[in-house]
């Protein structure tokens, strides 16, 4: 067992490998469902009120750096592109690669973090806060802007707070490749992460033309 | 028959159970087809499987079931289709009612309603308005348009068959036309607070003459200013408040004025007229220590006339 | 399963390359107004990219089907929500206050 | 307890039941949980019909009184009928009836038994900190104005969601990928797959109500204004939000019950089930429809009239696979073996429950009717004839079936047929009269009434009283039994189940050997 190229663990209440790993990547996708459905929710209370109000909607967007949206854009798509790479690695035994590959994933995630970190406190500077903390009545302010950036705050919030969730497991998956518990025969918790991330980037990929693009 | 199994045991003295317009004829009717239904079926499925297990009851330890088939293409044809049909029936009965609960004649007569914690109040088109007591002509359609001031309420005349939820931020609507003079109850059916089940109003029906007499008259002519206050105070103000010092939701409301009052903020004011005036209009401002902000604001609601009042009789109270 | 399809190296940078001249587009598209259509663009390119993700990185083009319907049902059933409240919000008659 | 290696004596400890993987122990341990809480919620329950006994103020007043209404209906949905079924009988069942060692993913097994009893616990707390009075179903905008302790509970609610899910993902995984060789689909029991399509809804539904009441915390805690008026926000979509998630709900209970039914019918009368292929689609497409049903909750909510109209014709067919269950069931008993234990009892009790609490929810999603009936008794009569009537007598009659295979040993079958007779009798006697009081219009939630509603209020308390003499006779047996009863024998009723051929207590890992599957269901 100090191979990675070895290392397959098996369950008891499983008969054999193959039966254990699809039946953890059909939990996982079950898993990606509901968390579909959960920000689901708030995409679908969003549309509803940029249908109800689109001028309030409109003037928020306004208040957004495209720019830096564009950015995060960028870098969690290449963060998916290394996080599919790794597994790739990791099933040809290239460990050293498929650690790189994770490194730049992590990387990108803190990246991630840190451009949201600037956006939310030049926000917050100002006093666009969420809810009833929300004290801006400068340039550009509406009735009503503070729904508008509720729903900011609360998406990209989720989002951001499931991006942080995402690095620990990655961290992790990262701390096994190390550990020899994963390789060619057992990548399968690298998969599920992947997914995970993979689903991070996908609702970011709509939350980005939603929030930043709003005409 | 039908009716008698369902009424009996029943004391009501007026009545929730007697329909007093045609909707609530008409719905009576889709009520008992649908109870009709529903007992033959039920005794039907009831008696069957009573039936069959007595008929079938095991008579010995080892003895195994019999039947032969697991499949009947007609009788499980029938026992998904009847069933439909009649939900189809049940739906579209329901849908041809409920287009008349929402179409009101042209030609209604329009007031307004407020709920607020925890009571109703009725604005008619001469301005006139009422609080907790409805008053609306024998005969004559009456729609009527309603919010609220505070959380979800729901308006509610069981002898009328109909309701509907009184939302803060929109305004919905209501309409019906009794055909028999008399007293009816109103309910409020959505859990709004601890006043909830005392929140509770009168439509009474009465012919057009003494209606439209009745709308003519000044309900305060001949009242002092802290009589007219004692008079809101008890349609408005004592779900919340006693006029002792007993506290309710509210403080009680005995010998307030003048008195030190301990604000949340920490300060501490005299309750003067002014102090009271803002306590009513807009009591988010200041709210009394040891209590929550509950108190509904009663700007724009209140009379400048009941507005002194109230001060001038809270003034009174020792 | 464990017969993994992948894509390769290659595979997957090309798919990232995609991603990225989509992104461009949608940046190039706000700036052009088609009037009623901008949302609607906005999204059809947003699912143009979400489907790469989903085929490519996260595999499901070559794995087993079941995960289709388990995304698929998610998606459906978050669809059928919107479209019945947003039934209810646009056919709402208002009431409006005529004292 | 019974002899020889078990599952219940294999480990010894407290240690080895609070960090227990198998299955059968998380079982008992969600039995223990969901019974404690169902005491709760009835002793609620019995306190609110004891204050509704006569006019005025009895024992309380109507602010405890909204607290005590609130905290019956949150316990009893959120940690007694939801966990009930799924966590308690599938857990157990479940894996045995497939002829699976365990279920797919057994710590994720134990973390959602963590996640109810923490959740319960945070949810619980709140009666120390002021307690709830906004009713189960959280409306906007009072539950963001009440000034009561609504945040712990919704937080806690949230948590036991978790629970829910987590259980389904799993249930959903387990029969996928580890039925025994030879048991195809079409071979699972009946209960089988009304956990499968209980599990779907738990885990499609059950994500909305997350964020629905991340909302609402969010709400309390920030102002974001969503739901409130006061910001632009409208109340009435928090309605959907929730329905979205509590119509699914209410399928969550009743689906598994009807499971449960169902092997009862096939066991008792020794036959196979009339029909098995239309009861497993009747159970999907139950599932699916009840997707699409739940603005029937607010036909007078101010939502719009085609709104309504399409909900009302929607919720409709619905009726449709619940009356192919049912006729199913009775052409069961036709020409079987039947035996009257307490199991088949509770059975029937179903059937002639559910079928009451049916149609009358058939007249509550009559439009027109409904408007008469919303938040009136008639629709609390209407849910407890389904939940109690049905998931709860669901749970009792699946519960007295399995328990031999449980714990090994009988329990004293007059005592469970006389708690039967007293649990029917008084569950008719307190809420049928609540039909006649809802339809002449006494509202729900009311701390107190006018003076007509007042005899049939004394009629429905006193059968409050009937039923609780019932349960408590109910648990004296069970508890009687577990202790003191007499050996049951591997299979005590000669049912045709898997679960039935390994032997009672199962092992530790269920079967000695993995059984082969050669026969189809029931046979
Ligand atoms: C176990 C839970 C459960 C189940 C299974 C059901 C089943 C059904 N429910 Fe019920 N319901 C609740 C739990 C449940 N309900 C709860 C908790 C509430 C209140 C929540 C709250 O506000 O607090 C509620 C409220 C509720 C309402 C809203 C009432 C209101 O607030 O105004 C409506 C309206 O349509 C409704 C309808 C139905 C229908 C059509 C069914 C159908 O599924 C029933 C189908 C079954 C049958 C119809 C019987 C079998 C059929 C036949 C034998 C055929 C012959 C029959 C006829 C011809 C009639 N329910
Ligand atoms: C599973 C769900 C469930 C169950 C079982 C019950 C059970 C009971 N319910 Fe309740 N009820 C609800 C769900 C349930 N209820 C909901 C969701 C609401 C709506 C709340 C709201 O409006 O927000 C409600 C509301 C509600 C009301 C309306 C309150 C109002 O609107 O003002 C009333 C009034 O009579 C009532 C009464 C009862 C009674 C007398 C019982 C009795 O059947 C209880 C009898 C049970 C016992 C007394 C427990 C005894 C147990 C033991 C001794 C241990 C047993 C152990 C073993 C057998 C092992 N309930
Ligand atoms: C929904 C409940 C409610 C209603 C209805 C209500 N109040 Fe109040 N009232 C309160 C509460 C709670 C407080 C204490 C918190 C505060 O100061 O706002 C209060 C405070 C007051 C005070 C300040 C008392 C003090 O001790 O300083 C006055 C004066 C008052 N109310 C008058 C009225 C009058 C007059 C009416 C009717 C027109 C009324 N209230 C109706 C709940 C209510
Ligand atoms: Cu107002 Cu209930
Ligand atoms: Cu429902």
């Amino acid at each position: 067992m100090s191979k990675n190229s070895d290392y397959q663990p098996l369950a008891h209440h499983f008969d054999n490998y193959e039966q254990q790993a699809s039946a953890g990547k059909l939990g996982v996708w079950l898993f990606l469902a509901t968390e579909i459905l959960m920000f689901g929710g708030l995409f679908v209370g969003y549309v509803i009120y940029s249908v109800e109000y689109p001028d309030i909607f409109k003037a928020g967007a306004y208040f957004l750096d495209w720019k830096k949206g564009a950015i995060n854009t960028v870098v969690l798509l290449v963060s998916s592109f290394t996080m599919a790479i790794s597994i790739y690695y990791a099933q040809k035994n290239q460990m050293k690669k498929c650690q790189q590959a994770l490194v730049i994933t992590i990387l990108c995630g803190l990246l991630f973090m840190f451009i949201k970190y600037l956006e939310y406190s030049h926000k917050m500077h100002v006093g666009i806060l969420p809810g009833k903390f929300f004290t801006y009545t400068g340039e550009g302010f509406v009735e009503g802007l503070p729904l508008y950036f509720s729903f900011y705050y609360l998406m990209t919030g989720l989002h951001a707070s499931h991006v942080i969730i995402g690095l620990v497991l990655i961290g992790w998956m990262l701390y096994k490749t190390f550990k020899k518990q994963i390789g060619p025969k057992h990548y399968v918790p690298l998969e599920y992460v992947g997914l995970f991330w993979h689903l991070v980037d996908l609702i970011w990929i709509y939350l980005f033309p939603l929030l930043y693009l709003v005409e | 028959m039908l009716k008698l199994f369902l009424f009996s045991g029943l004391s009501f003295g007026q009545s929730e159970t007697t329909a007093v317009t045609d909707y609530a004829h008409q719905l009576d009717q889709l009520n008992q087809f649908l109870i009709g239904i529903s007992v033959v079926f039920c005794l039907l499925i009831t008696f069957g499987f009573i039936y069959f297990a007595i008929r079938y009851r095991r008579k010995s330890d080892l003895e195994e079931g019999h039947a032969k088939t697991l499949h009947n293409s007609i009788l499980e044809f029938s026992w998904s289709f009847i069933p439909f049909v009649i939900f189809m029936v049940a739906f579209v009965w329901g849908w041809l009612l409920y287009s008349d609960l929402k179409t009101a004649p042209a030609n209604s007569l329009e007031i307004h309603v407020y709920g607020q914690k925890w009571s109703w109040g009725f604005v008619y088109k001469n301005g006139r308005k009422t609080t907790n007591e409805l008053y609306v002509p024998v005969g004559k359609p009456v729609k009527l348009i309603m919010t609220s001031r505070d959380v979800i309420h729901s308006f509610s005349i069981p002898s009328f068959r109909i309701k509907q939820d009184v939302v803060p931020g929109m305004y919905t609507s209501l309409w019906f036309k009794a055909n028999q003079k008399g007293q009816f109850n109103v309910f409020c059916t959505e859990l709004c607070g601890t006043g909830h089940s005392t929140m509770l109003a009168k439509i009474n029906v009465m012919s057009l003459e003494v209606w439209e007499e009745w709308l003519r008259k000044d309900p305060y002519k001949g009242l002092t200013l802290s009589q007219i206050g004692e008079k809101t105070f008890q349609g408005r103000c004592t779900a919340c408040h006693t006029i002792t010092k007993e506290k309710k939701i509210g403080p009680g409301l005995a010998d307030l004025f003048k008195a030190q009052r301990l604000l949340v903020s920490g300060k501490n004011v005299i309750a003067d007229e002014n102090y009271i005036r803002e306590s009513i209009l807009n009591p988010s401002a200041q709210i009394v220590s040891g209590y929550p902000d509950q108190m509904t604001p009663f700007v724009g609601i209140l009379s400048e006339e009941e507005l002194s009042g109230l001060i001038e009789y809270i003034k009174t109270l020792k | 399963m464990s017969q993994e399809h992948t894509i390769g190296f290659k595979g997957y940078l090309r798919i990232l390359i995609l991603l990225l001249v989509l992104t461009a587009l949608t940046l190039g598209v706000s700036l052009v107004d088609f009037g009623m259509l901008n949302t609607f663009i906005a999204m059809l390119i947003a699912t143009i990219k979400g489907m790469l993700v989903l085929l490519y990185f996260m595999h499901l083009k070559y794995d087993d089907k079941s995960y289709w319907v388990v995304f698929g049902s998610s998606v459906f059933f978050l669809i059928l929500f919107f479209l019945l409240s947003e039934i209810d919000i646009a056919t709402r008659v208002l009431e409006v206050n005529t004292l | 307890m019974a002899t020889g290696k078990n599952y219940l004596n294999w480990q010894k400890g407290i240690a080895s039941w609070l960090f227990t993987l198998d299955h059968k122990r998380i079982g008992i341990l969600y039995m223990i949980t969901v019974f404690s809480f169902f005491f709760v919620g009835g002793v609620f329950a019995l306190l609110m019909r004891i204050e509704l006994f006569s006019i005025g103020e009895t024992i309380m007043n109507s602010n405890l009184y909204n607290h005590i209404m609130t905290y019956h209906g949150a316990i009893m949905v959120f940690m007694v009928i939801i966990p009930g079924i799924p966590a308690f009988l599938g857990n157990f069942v479940l894996p045995l009836q497939i002829g699976a060692k365990d279920v797919a993913f057994p710590r994720l097994n134990l973390l959602s038994w963590y996640c109810l009893i923490i959740g319960a616990g945070i949810a619980l707390i709140s009666l120390f900190l002021g307690g709830v009075d906004t009713g189960w179903t959280f409306y906007t905008p009072y539950s963001i104005e009440s000034n009561t302790a609504v945040v712990p509970v919704v937080l806690g609610a949230f948590v036991m969601g978790f629970s829910s899910i987590l259980t389904g993902l799993n249930f959903i995984v387990t029969i996928h990928k580890l039925r025994a060789p030879g048991m195809h689909f079409f071979r699972m029991p009946l209960f089988v797959w009304s956990l499968y399509s209980t599990a779907i809804i738990q885990v499609l539904a059950t994500p909305v109500l997350a964020i629905t009441l991340l909302l609402l915390i969010a709400e309390r805690v920030l102002g974001v204004g969503i739901f409130d008026p006061q910001s632009g926000g409208d109340p009435v979509l928090f309605q959907h939000f929730f329905w979205f998630y509590s119509h699914p709900a209410v399928y969550i209970m009743i689906l598994p019950a009807m499971g449960v039914v169902s092997e009862l019918i096939a066991a008792f009368s020794r036959q196979k089930i009339f029909g098995y292929k239309a009861i497993v689609f009747a159970s999907l497409s139950i599932a699916a429809l009840s997707f699409f049903v739940w603005g029937h909750h607010m036909f007078v909510s101010g939502q719009s009239e085609w709104a309504n109209i399409i909900f009302s014709g929607l919720t409709m067919l619905v009726g449709v696979p619940t009356a192919v269950k049912i006729f199913n069931w009775v052409s069961t008993l036709y020409k079987g073996s039947i035996k009257f234990d307490t199991p088949l009892l509770f059975a029937m009790g179903f059937l002639f429950l559910f079928l009451i609490g049916g149609v009358t929810g058939v007249m509550l999603a009559t439009i027109a009717l409904d408007v008469h009936f919303h938040d009136t008794y008639f629709v609390v009569a209407h849910f407890h004839y389904v939940m109690v009537g049905g998931s709860i007598m669901g749970i009792m009659g699946g519960f007295f079936y399995w328990f031999p295979k449980m714990f090994g040993r009988m329990y004293n079958e007059f005592l469970g047929r006389i708690s039967f007779g007293f649990i029917f009798l008084g569950f008719n006697v307190t809420f049928f009269p609540q039909f006649i009081l809802g339809f002449s219009g006494m509202p729900r939630r009311y701390a107190d009434y006018i003076a007509p509603y007042e005899s049939l209020n004394q009629v429905s308390t006193v059968g409050s009283w009937l039923i609780t003499i019932g349960f408590i006779i109910a648990l004296v047996t069970l508890l009687k039994g577990i202790f003191k009863g007499p050996i049951a024998g591997d299979n005590p009723w000669g049912a045709k189940t898997l679960e039935w051929q390994t032997s009672s207590p199962p092992p530790h890992e269920n079967f000695l050997t993995t059984p082969k599957v050669t026969k189809g269901v029931y046979e």
